[in-house]
């Protein structure tokens, strides 16, 4: 009865549904605080922009809207988990144990205190 | 259907009132200040009232926090 | 513990009587008289697609002249009570560093917001949108200024200019359909604007232009209670 | 057949908020905090476009363009006032 390009765009909701749940489950379970920033911000920016592309194949019509969303949410979230993730490191939010690499200090040394570490 | 959907959303808007009042950080307490309009806004869009929605998108989602960020800071000066 | 119980007691106790109340409800299913009378009677007399703006604007007018006027009360005395502090602002508000990135992209999205909060206050007669929800947007616009560049400063002169001059035209423009048109105090039949067709940009007479310079004086008005905020803050 | 796929993204989304707020409430640091809520955000900026597929009104997604534009300026407003005051 539909046609191919709206069942298309369902499943295409579907799994941007399903991308935002992974970013959620990934912020309930990583170990510290600089995994979830990444995961949330990645997997939540990718599963909106999944969300925005199934709309648009369901209603070509409101696809200028649509377009302007997805330029705005590719703008901002970057930017707001950039500011968040250097808040936290210069205010001492503990790194993972299992951090190996922690380039941030490595480059400027004098400037940073030591981040402490935690399970 | 919806009715989950707004059982949900609910139940979200009722944790991030308990911490908005009950949280011992004020910093905290203005986060959650912010998740409560989130969430009513979409429950006003969903109990179609679209333009008390975009109000309350508008205002709850930066300017609120900021205002109430700039009090807080000045009360801290002033308190020394 | 004792205290603990007896709210969650009162709140069921609440609850209980609450209930049979929740339970005998039933939404009435027609629109009271006024309701009815605007959805029969509005689009043709306002020519407005949204429903909602004609209420505000047109039938409704003098509700919003009064919104605007607390506002514009509330924004004076914050003015007026935060310049108290405000004299060692300019050796106390130091200047901090801010990344890059954040400069860059505030570059990029502060015209976006402010053509956004444009036409979200001209498309009020279309869209769920209007005076006070673009200057709101206009607003945060101007946070993510203060934000990127700390030696932002707002420029009060025309902040007042914009403020005043919108809030003078949108009372004349109200003025000019009851004596023009002889119909009623801010009434959107002004000659000069025509109605058009329902559903296009230009059309329900005087509303896009009331609410152009609606939301230029709330965004004044809440850009100035920002600033003033902002400039009153020293630094430790 | 599209209208059972838009409400399991529904439902799937709704979950999606249930379990960010588990580290909004847990959340040991107010940096977590934050970025439950900006997970949140993002959500919710779903969640009004899936209402408006469902309503079928193109209206409605002018209250997400709304959210996705101004909400991280509230998360930049919060991280600014914890590194070292506003």
């Amino acid at each position: 009865m539909e046609g191919i390009l709206e069942i298309t765009g369902g499943v295409f909701m579907v799994l941007g549904a399903v991308s935002l749940l992974v970013a959620s489950i990934g912020l309930y379970r990583m170990p510290d605080f600089y995994n979830r920033i990444q995961i949330g911000t990645k997997a939540s920016t990718f599963g909106a922009s999944l969300s925005i592309v199934g709309v648009a194949l369901i209603f070509p019509g409101w696809i200028p809207k649509l377009l302007a969303m997805l330029l705005f949410i590719l703008f901002t979230n970057p930017i707001s988990s950039h500011i968040v993730g250097r808040t936290a490191y210069f205010t001492n939010v503990p790194l993972s144990k299992r951090t190996k690499v922690d380039r941030l200090k490595e480059m400027s040394p004098g400037h940073l205190k030591k981040v402490k570490t935690k399970d | 259907m919806l009715i989950v959907l707004a059982s949900v959303l609910g139940i979200a808007s009722m944790v991030g009132a308990y911490f908005a009042i009950h949280s011992k950080s004020l910093t905290v307490a203005i986060i959650a200040t912010g998740v409560v309009s989130l969430i009513s806004s979409i429950l006003f869009l969903l109990l179609a009232a679209p333009d008390v929605a975009m109000t309350e998108a508008s205002i709850g989602s930066a300017l609120t926090s900021a205002i109430f960020f700039l009090t807080l800071n000045k009360i801290r000066q002033t308190n020394g | 513990m004792g205290k603990k119980t007896m709210i969650a007691l009162i709140t069921l106790a609440l609850a209980f009587v609450i209930y049979p109340l929740y339970q005998s409800y039933n939404g009435s299913e027609t629109l009271k008289d006024v309701g009815q009378y605007y959805i029969d009677n509005g689009v043709e007399e306002t020519g407005a697609q949204n429903l909602v703006t004609s209420v505000v604007v047109t039938y409704r007018g003098l509700d919003t002249l009064g919104e605007v006027t607390i506002l514009f009360l509330a924004a004076s005395v914050i003015s007026f009570f935060l310049s108290f502090s405000k004299n060692d602002r300019i050796k106390s508000r130091s200047i901090r560093s801010v990344t890059e990135i954040l400069t860059t992209s505030t570059q990029v999205l502060v015209p976006m917001i402010f053509m956004f909060g444009v036409y979200i206050f001209v498309n009020g007669h279309l869209t769920p949108g209007g005076g006070f929800q673009g200057g709101a947007v206009i607003a945060s616009g101007i946070i993510l200024m203060f934000l990127s560049n700390p030696r932002f400063k707002l420029s009060h002169k025309v902040i007042q200019f914009v403020e005043s001059t919108s809030g003078i035209v949108f009372v004349l423009i109200g003025a000019a359909g009851a004596l023009m048109m002889d119909g009623d105090f801010l009434s959107n039949k002004i000659p000069g604007f025509g109605f058009g067709e329902v559903g296009s940009i230009i059309s329900a007479g005087a509303i896009p232009v009331i609410y152009t310079f609606l939301g230029l004086k709330v965004g004044a008005e809440l850009s100035n209670v920002l600033g003033v905020f902002v400039e009153s803050q020293s630094e430790k | 057949m599209v209208d059972i796929l838009i409400y399991t993204a529904m439902a799937i989304s709704s979950i999606g908020v249930l379990v960010a707020l588990v580290r909004f409430v847990k959340g040991p640091e107010k940096v977590d905090r934050i970025v439950a809520v900006d997970v949140i955000s993002t959500i919710g900026i779903t969640l009004i476009l899936i209402l408006a597929t469902l309503m079928r009104r193109e209206i409605y997604i002018d209250v997400a363009i709304v959210y996705a534009i101004l909400g991280f300026i509230g998360v930049i407003v919060v991280s600014r006032f914890i590194k070292r005051g506003m």
